[in-house]
Parts: C-alpha cells; sequence; structure tokens
C-alpha cells in the first residue's frame, strides 16, 4: 500500500511538472509549483516509511514551510503584492 | 553489463544541458541558473557514489551494519550553502551590470565595450598627435 | 523558455526534485540543505534579481551549433571515462575503502556522536568546515560592498501607513505568517540542537531561520523588517560566528592539541568533542542565518530603491 | 473471524492510503485538463489538503513511535494551514492581475499585469 501510494504521488508529480513547463500564465505556473511542492512533502515521508527509516520527517516539515515562503515570494515580486502607500490627501482627511 | 552505470551517464546529461545553457544563452541571468545546474549535476555525482546497495543513511542505528559513505555528504552538505553564497554574488554583479549598462545580454554589454574602447582609443591618438603638434 | 520569471519557478521545482533525490540515496542531511537553499532562498533572490533586470530575454542565441557540437563531444568524452567507474550502489568501490570504515567504525568512540556526518563535518574534517565557513563570509562581504545603498532615514509614519494598509489586504496571509514565525524559528533552534541525532546542523539550521525572517520580510515589508532586526547587529553577528568556530580552534591549539582537536577542551575527551562540536555548530549557525540575511536584505533593498526610483520618475 | 486490533488499523492505515492517492492522482489530471486556471486551482486546492491529510493519517497509523506521530501531526497541521492560505493568496494576487474566468463559451480576457488602480479594493 505504500509502494502504491509513492507511485500515485509520484505520478502526480509529473503532470504537475507539465503543467508548470506548459502552463500559460504566471499563476499556472505558480500553482503547479505549489502543488508540486505538496507532494513533495507526502513523497518524502511515504519514502522515509518505504525504506524503514521514519524519523527523517524533518526534512518534509522543512519542505512544506520553504513552499509556502516561496509561493509568497513568487507573489510577492511578480507585481501582484504592490505596497500601495495611502496619498498624502487621504491621510490629511482622516486627521 | 553497463545498466550499472546509468547514474553517471544522468550526471552527464545534466551537466551538459547546463554547460550549453552557459555557452548559448546570452543572458546573464540564464548563464546563472545554468550554472546552478551544472552544479546540482555534480551535487547528484557525489552523492549517487556514496551510495551503498542496500545501506541506509549514515546515522548509527542499532542493529545495521551497512551505512552509505557519510563523506561525500559533508563534502556536499558545505557545497551546497557555499554554493547559494557565490550565486548571490553573481547576481549581484548581474545586478550592477544591469544598473550600469541598463542590459544583462551578453551582446548588449559587449558593443557598448566595443564603442567605449574605440572612443578611448580616438582619444589617445588625438592626445598623441596634440602631444606631437605641442 | 524566454519568461524569465517561468525560468526561476522551474529552477524551483528543480531543486524539490534534487532534494527528494538525495532523500532517496540516503543522503538526508544534504536533502535537508538542498530543501531549503535550491527551493527556497535561491529562487527568492532569482526573482528579487529579475523584478530589476527584466523579465524577457533576448532570444538570439551565440552559435548555437557550435555549442551544441562542444557540448556533444564533451559529453561523449564523459561518457567514455565513466565506462571504467564502479558499478552504481557496489560497496567495494575505491571510495568506500580508504577513510570511510574509520568514520563508520570509529566515531562512536571517538567522537560520540551518533549522525556521522555531523561527526565528520564538525570533528574529523573541521579544518574544511572552516574554510566553507569564512568563504560564505566573504561572499556577505561581496554583496554587502555591491550592492549596499545609502538610506535616508526612514519616515516612520510613512511606514505606520503603509503597514495600515497592508495589514487590511493581506490579512489572512499575516495572521497565518504570525502564527508560523515562531514555529520556524523554533524548528531551526531544534534543528541546531538536534544535528548530533538526526539530520541537522548549523548550515541548516541558519538557512531556517533565516527563511523565516524573509517571510516576515516578505509580508511586513522591508522597513518594517529593518526596524526589527538592526543591520549592524547582523553584520556583526556574522563575523561573532566566524571568530567563534576560530576561537575554539585557538583555545584548542593553547591547551596543547592540535588546531579544532577538541579532546582537549575538556578532561574527558568525548565531552571535549561535545563541547566543540556545539560550540563550531553555533558559529556556523550563526555566520550563516546572518550571512543570508545580509544577502537578502541587501538584495530587496535594491529593488525597493530602484522602484521608489522609477514611481518618482512616472510623478 | 479473529480481528485483532492491528488487524483493524492495518486495513484502516491501507484504506486511508488508498483514498489519498486517489484523490493525488483525480487533482493531478484535474490540473492538467482543466480548462482555466480557476478551475486548475479549486482542483488542485480542493484535492491537495484532503489527500495530504488522507495519506498523513494513513502513515501515523502505520508507526506507533511517539516522535514519529508527533511530526505527522506536525506536517499534517501544517497542511492544513499553509494550502488554502497559499491558495487564498494566489486567486486574489490572479484575480487583482485581471486574469478573468472563463465562463460559459465567452472566452475571457487573459490580460496579465494590468493591475494598476484595483490595489486600493480589499476583499
Amino acid at each position: 500500500m505504500l509502494i502504491a501510494a509513492t507511485i500515485a504521488t509520484l505520478v502526480v508529480m509529473i503532470l504537475a511538472i507539465i503543467r508548470g513547463i506548459v502552463g500559460p500564465t504566471l499563476y499556472d505556473r505558480i500553482l503547479a509549483v505549489n502543488m508540486f511542492g505538496t507532494k513533495t512533502v507526502l513523497l518524502l515521508s511515504l519514502l522515509g516509511f518505504v525504506m524503514g527509516r521514519p524519523e527523517f520527517l524533518d526534512i518534509a516539515i522543512v519542505y512544506a514551510l520553504i513552499n509556502f515562503i516561496s509561493v509568497i515570494g513568487v507573489l510577492r515580486y511578480s507585481d501582484s503584492f504592490q505596497f500601495i502607500q495611502p496619498s498624502p490627501e487621504s491621510k490629511d482627511k482622516e486627521q | 553489463m553497463l545498466m550499472g552505470l546509468y547514474n553517471y551517464w544522468v550526471v552527464v546529461v545534466l551537466m551538459m544541458i547546463g554547460f550549453y545553457i552557459v555557452i548559448a544563452h546570452g543572458n546573464l541571468i540564464k548563464k546563472i541558473v545554468g550554472l546552478t545546474i551544472f552544479q546540482t549535476s555534480v551535487f547528484i555525482f557525489y552523492i549517487s557514489m556514496a551510495k551503498v546497495k542496500d545501506g541506509t543513511a549514515p546515522i548509527l542505528e542499532q542493529g545495521t551494519e551497512l551505512y552509505s559513505n557519510p563523506l561525500p555528504h559533508v563534502l556536499i552538505l558545505t557545497a551546497i550553502v557555499v554554493g547559494i553564497a557565490t550565486t548571490a554574488v553573481g547576481l549581484a554583479l548581474t545586478v550592477r551590470i544591469k544598473e550600469a549598462y541598463g542590459s544583462i545580454e551578453e551582446s548588449d554589454i559587449q558593443s557598448q565595450d566595443n564603442l567605449i574602447q574605440e572612443a578611448h582609443t580616438q582619444d589617445a591618438q588625438s592626445q598623441v598627435t596634440r602631444s606631437q603638434v605641442t | 523558455m524566454k519568461d524569465l520569471f517561468a525560468v526561476a519557478m522551474l529552477v524551483g521545482i528543480y531543486g524539490l526534485l534534487s532534494a527528494s533525490f538525495f532523500v532517496a540515496m540516503d543522503a538526508v542531511d544534504v536533502a535537508f540543505t538542498e530543501a531549503s537553499v535550491g527551493a527556497g532562498i535561491s529562487t527568492l533572490l532569482m526573482f528579487v534579481v529579475i523584478t530589476m533586470t527584466g523579465r524577457s530575454e533576448d532570444p538570439v542565441r551565440h552559435k548555437p551549433l557550435l555549442a551544441l557540437i562542444v557540448v556533444v563531444i564533451t559529453g561523449g568524452l564523459l561518457i567514455y571515462g565513466t565506462l571504467d567507474m564502479p558499478y552504481f550502489g557496489a560497496a567495494d568501490a575505491p571510495i568506500h575503502q580508504h577513510v570511510a570504515p574509520r568514520y563508520i567504525n570509529d566515531s562512536m568512540q571517538e567522537v560520540g556522536v551518533i549522525n556521522l556526518v555531523t561527526s565528520v563535518l564538525a570533528s574529523y574534517r573541521a579544518f574544511d568546515t572552516f574554510g566553507e565557513v569564512v568563504v560564505i563570509f566573504t561572499a556577505g562581504i561581496g554583496v554587502l560592498a555591491l550592492l549596499s545603498v545609502v538610506r535616508r532615514r526612514d519616515d516612520d509614519e510613512l511606514i505606520d501607513s503603509v503597514n495600515d494598509s497592508m495589514h487590511e489586504q493581506h490579512l489572512i496571509l499575516r495572521i497565518v505568517t504570525k502564527m508560523l514565525i515562531p514555529f520556524i524559528l523554533l524548528f531551526s533552534l531544534y534543528v541546531q540542537f538536534h544535528g548530533d541525532f538526526g539530520p541537522g546542523g548549523g548550515f541548516q539550521a541558519g538557512v531556517i531561520f533565516a527563511s523565516a525572517i524573509f517571510l516576515y520580510t516578505l509580508l511586513f515589508g522591508l522597513s518594517t523588517a529593518r526596524r526589527v532586526i538592526n543591520q549592524s547587529l547582523i553584520r556583526l553577528i556574522a563575523a561573532i560566528g566566524v571568530l567563534l568556530y576560530g576561537c575554539v580552534g585557538v583555545v584548542s591549539l593553547l591547551n596543547g592539541g592540535n588546531f579544532l582537536d577538541y579532546n582537549v577542551l575538556s578532561s574527558d575527551p568525548i565531552a571535549g568533542q561535545h563541547l566543540g562540536i556545539l560550540l563550531i555548530e553555533w558559529g556556523v549557525g550563526c555566520t550563516v542565518a546572518s550571512v543570508m540575511m545580509i544577502i537578502f536584505f541587501n538584495f530587496a533593498g535594491r529593488q525597493e530603491e530602484q522602484q521608489q526610483a522609477k514611481e518618482k520618475e512616472k510623478s | 473471524m479473529a480481528f485483532d486490533i492491528d488487524t483493524i488499523v492495518e486495513l484502516i492505515s491501507a484504506f486511508c492510503l488508498l483514498i489519498g492517492s486517489f484523490l493525488c492522482i483525480s487533482g493531478g489530471v484535474g490540473i492538467l485538463r482543466f480548462p482555466d486556471f480557476y478551475t486548475r486551482m479549486h482542483a488542485v486546492g480542493v484535492t491537495d489538503t484532503l489527500a495530504a491529510g488522507m495519506i498523513l493519517v494513513g502513515l501515523m497509523l502505520q508507526n506507533p513511535e511517539a516522535l514519529v506521530v508527533i511530526k505527522l501531526v506536525m506536517i499534517l497541521l501544517m497542511t492544513l494551514f499553509i494550502n488554502p492560505t497559499a491558495s487564498h493568496a494566489l486567486a486574489k494576487a490572479a484575480i487583482h492581475n485581471g486574469l478573468l474566468p472563463i465562463l460559459d463559451d465567452k472566452e475571457g480576457n487573459k490580460t496579465e499585469n494590468n493591475y494598476q488602480e484595483s490595489g486600493s479594493s480589499n476583499c
């Protein structure tokens, strides 16, 4: 069962890579990367069990965190996350 | 019989992909990506050499006898962090080149350099002629 | 592929993939490092740089045919060279014959650390690692020299107002991040101190610590992060890390051993080894974390400066 | 029929892994086959979280060691936190940048980077 799940995860990773290469828009690619990251976390946990040394789950934890950080990083630097500065007039009005 | 060597072939293919990118692409960021791929292929080479069949990760455990070789792991572990540090320096240089030349394409940079050099040689020649006149 | 953003994203996927490969090859410590470095930090740096240098690439290639020929010839020669190599996974390959058995068999008596990678990294080959740490430190200085900008004093009020508007826009992200960051910091300390027993150590912990700070910077803005983390302080910590490492070596020298020979640090050799490894892992962790932060802050600072200059030009 | 507790746990674990793998595959097919970004995202966002949860629960039942289970619980909690948040951020960024969903045979105009003035709205 573990091996079946590992193979399923690998297949999905390949599908995600295809979407990442084809993906017409930037967001499709980010989505593929995100999905790939989640699947890598699963793959690592499964691999630990398949190889019989399940104490290496630390790596999977790091993956989950790093995946989040890189998604936020892409969004932040692809013009979609601007730090909008309120114009000075609106600030005056508030005061 | 040759099937036992496939790991090296994967490494060679990856290495050559990186090499091709470094040679054929003019964009400096692409070149850095190529270098990263090249670097990773070397990592894979070391790590795959360290693997012992039926061995397990080099963390001592009761009841296991066969471990992978820890030495390449150590070398590559430090090499990865050093690699990101040097990549960062390369990217920093790219940023400065962009600021100085307004472009990160190799051909643009080269032509601008040539222009500057021509101007310099002309300057030097005119100075020589001036000094001869005086 | 012409869009460099897509290229950078595929590089991220490549990093994840190679890290899973390292796990499959039993190199858990390496996978740990590659996970945090290859997938996280290098992609992030690449994105920052691409926003500064432009997203598209000139499609013209330089002599692609010649390059292809050179590549094919080199690759063919390399493959020819591999024909003499030992088979994959062979236990009798030359690489496993010389020093590795000593590390595997004697490490427990000599160093007393069950993670062989840590014991080799920090004790048997500590001198190498010292060199690597100095290289990282130098790279940090290099980036600082190339990219540091003279900053005006930040306007506190402006920062606060930007912060408030950000808070409204990214409420969910910010709250999740606020919950995650303490966890990441704690986890990096766990990795730092658990390095003797499982995958982990100073390099990995430093990178994870730095990536928590990156996350904060991405969502709360550079100026806020600069207020939280003193720039000159992290420069100081980077230097102190290298110094700590060197000092351990000098102390062992003064106690009558070799440079970085921890047996003499304490009356009991094993306790001395443990103390030495703990100290130099701290040194490595401090240096790596602060150098990564220095690199990222300088890149992001450059980027912000350029963006502001562009906006000024527009208005 | 002597069902001891171990067999039952083993069965439940296998069942969880099976469901998880199925969801994984369906998400993978979804990301490849669906026509536009938002549908793809729905496929991924929904299946990813549940599939990850199922597989992790299945693994938890496999190993009784406390430290391993704690780590798995940590991974599970993190996926439950991170995945929806990342999907949310992604969808929001996409809609702000003017990437329209394809609706009912009318081709949505897939324009990128025309995000200028809509930024001040908070949704």
